[in-house]
């Protein structure tokens, strides 16, 4: 395994240490592992408090600031983070509005956030919760699981934090941010596994010249491994199950996002942008505003995801509006 | 409890620290099993949780349910994922039906057992066949029920409640996934054991050594 | 070579075709492969131009933009830009106060930077040349070709780009940037080879245990090949021969710069970033500002280089100016 | 020139394209040099560069200054990296020293060449010894001036170039470079044969086979 780590054991808290280090906008709370913008609770907005495993960097720290969350949970390595941190959170951003929780859809944040918010009403917070399931290489059904959380939670972060930052209701930044969710989907793919510190071992094998398309952010098998293709092939196989998921033709056209999995060089993020731009135009997809760069990663694996959002006038004036955290910043 | 009447503090205590050592024996088996379905950190996920549920094990606990709460409320804060807040519930539903007794006796500890799972349930929404801990809880608190109802003993209860909770655990090798990480799997989540009915597994084999042979 | 491209002869178009697509606030010459700023020329304001081989994505073409770069020119993987290119950036660029070409010191880039500065005074545009050599990793002697330019290109587009912007003249900047050169030192490091895609085979072999300390940005060989070591060690190994470079204790502390080399993910960034953090505190030397992300890159070799700048009350007015381009923006 | 006695612009065109074909027959050769004690390029570089100096041969130019020019300026606008400059230097240093000759004899192109040669030196700065293409250049450049001072013709003087060439090249193994990519590698550029000498002892050897062997 190379790393640049100590203890593998001690990852979470040492990069907590230099996120700390290199953001004096932001707050950490090193017990808690909770990264709080500086200025919260802001009085009267509506909180925003994410979290995960950590290894998706810079989702969720790097997401906090004005115009997007309040505060983030980091749990170990790709495992959730656990209900007292999220009610630490929840409890120090409320300003009196209410506190939406964004969670990706996996059984263990799921159930960590739910406890946390049950603790939460149980002191007297007033708390909504949006579960983010865009992740269309997973079958969706209801009797399963459902469909991972992966790139769209970066755009819900964004336009959520914007209506909350606008001073929307909780109830209203929640609407948006189910919207969001209704209307975006993912498809990703890995060229190589991740391998988390503490195993020490890439997590899958992947054969020389084998990728896995439909790959989830922990290294979750995907839905097929085939032989490597150009990237104009890659770009197709992601987008495809995209298109026939839902209706993406029509309206204001769509927000496009291409992703990079954490080894991956911007210029191949670049490049595959290329290709999924070439391939919405001639599917008569219009892309109102574009986002390439490594936001939603799976530790050191190489590969690529593509998120689409439809777009509209709200969402794009939600998306336009002021930002600044660590990880997306514009407008300020 | 050579006469398998009650159960004490201490010995939920003797069972939280069993199940402790079970898990840590079994760590490697059951990241194992985890990465083959999952995401491979169930056995470190036990393992730290039941550690810190080991060391709050501090004595002072005068009844069942403070006892049994503080396992609950430390599995909930150390674990994460899915198996934190999963265990975490059963034994703070536990703790809740279990209340200020000093100690249960069998029936008392089956509703206990059965309360913790019914949590599980609600938590989780797991239901028999989706291929989860579920499937090795509810035949363990089927069993105890039945052995009781047959008016034996809780040795007999618990030796039952064990054989039913391993072959609950063998039975979800052949099952589909549609729960947990591993129902991203599909079809090819068959064939393997799944990791959270294994170290449910060793929980009831930890109760039936622990709460059913020693004396009251 | 597991790479997201088509053939590998397009790489440079096809990522340049993305960078268009992507960022409707750029022009692109796809001729002459240079990235413009759409208002270039902006009458009365010194032209930045800089460019280099393609592979360091971010740098150059997204570092065009508001506070930074009027231009910058894309060579093939790995080599210099053409005097054409630069020629035509630089007559472009030309609002009247003369041009400054920002240069990393590699003998190729050096001489075909100076010759399209002896065209560009031909057809009387007044042209700087700055060029970077801040590695320490290479000795510095007046009979050899010199230091590589690294990580301090980065600072140094930025800190000349605000000046610009700011109105000064082009011997202003040139002193600035020179300045910026003077005082910045870097140290990189590798943790796996890079793979250029014509080539289809990494630069270099490095065992699953070894790294390579004192890396340039091309895939050079360093200083010497070690045992994978924790990253409080790899801190000190790349910190030591800058601080033994260069005195930067007193004054107003530094810009600390911990970068990625393209496939190192964020979190072991903030990882390094605290340790350099706290080898700089017990030195007794101030970080004034940070800037921990992958923004002068090796294709996708993994590793990292610290850069550090000397701060004082002018580079720390220039560095917070307003900057906005797809690479760097904060203030806008 | 069987008399060797005059460079015609034919002349100078079929050394460019016997230069193209050696430097694409050896292409593979210079990256592997190239990959030693550089970035690997310096085959793909030349070959690029000459293919697109002799895509530009199309039988206009009617001087050798033009000609030579035209090859310079491909060089310099396709290359890029530091062969790019030198070579292209080299020839525009030529094509300025030979002008609007339609044909050169011996000591104007020995001249040309050495004008080319300084061209090279002052665009890149190394000196003999310093690992870099100046070192196939200047014994050849030497070794041809001599040839003629001691009343040898142009094919002698050539003769003479190529294997002084040859010889500079094969000395730069041994030596540590100084400029250059590989002067990065400090003592480790030694044992290593330097990739621009050997493409331009090419461009000598290229020269002998085809600028005195010909009928004027
Ligand atoms: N919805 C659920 N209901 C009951 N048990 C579940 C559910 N989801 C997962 N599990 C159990 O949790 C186990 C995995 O636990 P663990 O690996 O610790 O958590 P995670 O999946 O978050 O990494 C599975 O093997 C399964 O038995
Ligand atoms: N300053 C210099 N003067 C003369 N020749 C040089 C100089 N620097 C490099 N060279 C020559 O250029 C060759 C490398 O050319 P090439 O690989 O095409 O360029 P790059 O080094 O930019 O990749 C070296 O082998 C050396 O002969
Ligand atoms: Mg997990
Ligand atoms: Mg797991
Ligand atoms: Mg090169
Ligand atoms: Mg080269």
């Amino acid at each position: 395994m190379k790393k640049l780590i100590n203890d593998p054991a001690d990852v979470v808290r040492d990069a907590l240490l230099g996120i700390d280090a290199a953001h004096p906008e932001l707050r950490v709370d090193h017990e808690h592992r909770v990264v709080y913008r500086d200025d919260s609770p802001v009085s009267g907005k509506v909180g925003l408090v994410s979290g995960g495993g950590t290894g998706h960097e810079p989702l969720h720290g790097g997401f906090v600031g004005l115009g997007m969350l309040d505060a983030a949970c980091a749990g170990e390595v790709f495992t959730s983070p656990v209900p007292d941190q999220m009610l630490a959170a929840t409890t120090a951003v409320d300003g009196g509005a209410g506190v939406l929780h964004i969670v990706k859809n996996y059984t263990g944040d799921v159930m960590n956030f739910e406890m946390a918010a049950e603790l939460a009403a149980d002191s007297g917070v007033q708390v909504e919760a949006v579960v983010v399931d865009d992740d269309v290489a997973v079958q969706d059904s209801l009797f399963t699981a459902g469909r991972r959380g992966v790139g769209a939670t970066v755009l819900l972060e964004k336009i959520a934090g914007a209506a909350a930052e606008a001073g929307r209701s909780l109830g209203e930044v929640a609407g948006i941010a189910r919207h969001v969710d209704d209307t975006a989907r993912s498809m990703g793919m890995a060229l190589t596994s991740c391998t988390v510190p503490a195993a020490g071992k890439p997590t899958f094998d992947l054969g020389e010249s084998e990728m896995e398309i439909g790959v989830g952010i922990h290294g979750e098998p995907g839905r097929e491994r085939v032989p490597l293709a150009p990237a104009s092939e890659v770009a197709q196989m992601l987008l495809d199950p995209i298109l026939t998921d839902h209706d993406f033709t029509g309206g204001d056209g769509v927000i496009a996002f291409v992703n990079g999995m954490g080894a991956t060089p911007l210029l191949e993020l670049y490049l595959m942008y290329n290709e999924v731009a070439g391939i919405l135009e001639r599917a008569g997809i219009g892309v109102a505003r574009s986002l390439v760069g490594s936001y939603i990663t799976s530790l050191d694996m190489a590969g690529c995801s593509v998120t689409l959002l439809t777009a509209d006038d709200e969402m794009l004036r939600l998306w336009d509006a002021p930002v600044s955290t660590p990880g997306l910043r514009w407008g300020l | 409890m050579a006469d398998g009447s009650t159960v004490t503090v201490e010995h939920l205590a003797a069972w939280l620290r069993d199940f402790a050592t079970r898990v840590s024996e079994n760590r490697t088996r059951l990241t194992d099993l985890d990465s083959a379905i999952g995401d491979a950190d169930h056995g470190a996920n036990m393992d730290r949780g039941m550690s810190a549920v080991v060391a709050g094990l501090d004595g002072t606990a005068a009844a069942a349910g403070p006892l049994l709460k503080g396992a609950g409320m430390a599995l909930v804060s150390k674990v994460g994922g899915a198996s934190g807040p999963l265990y975490g519930t059963f034994f703070l539903r536990m703790a809740t039906a279990a209340g200020d007794a000093e100690s249960l006796d069998p029936v008392a500890f089956a509703a206990a057992f059965r309360a913790g799972l019914d949590g599980v349930v609600s938590r989780g929404k797991a239901g028999p066949g989706d291929k989860t801990m579920v499937d090795a809880l509810t035949p363990a608190a089927d069993a105890l029920d039945a052995a009781l109802a047959d008016g034996g003993d809780l040795a007999a209860g618990l030796r039952s409640a064990a054989q039913a909770a391993e072959a609950g655990r063998d039975a979800t090798t052949p099952m589909q996934a549609r729960k947990g990480r591993a129902s991203y799997l599909g079809e090819r989540s068959v064939g393997h054991q799944d990791p959270g009915a294994t170290s449910a597994a060793l929980l009831v084999t930890a109760a039936s050594d622990t709460l059913a042979g020693s004396p009251a």
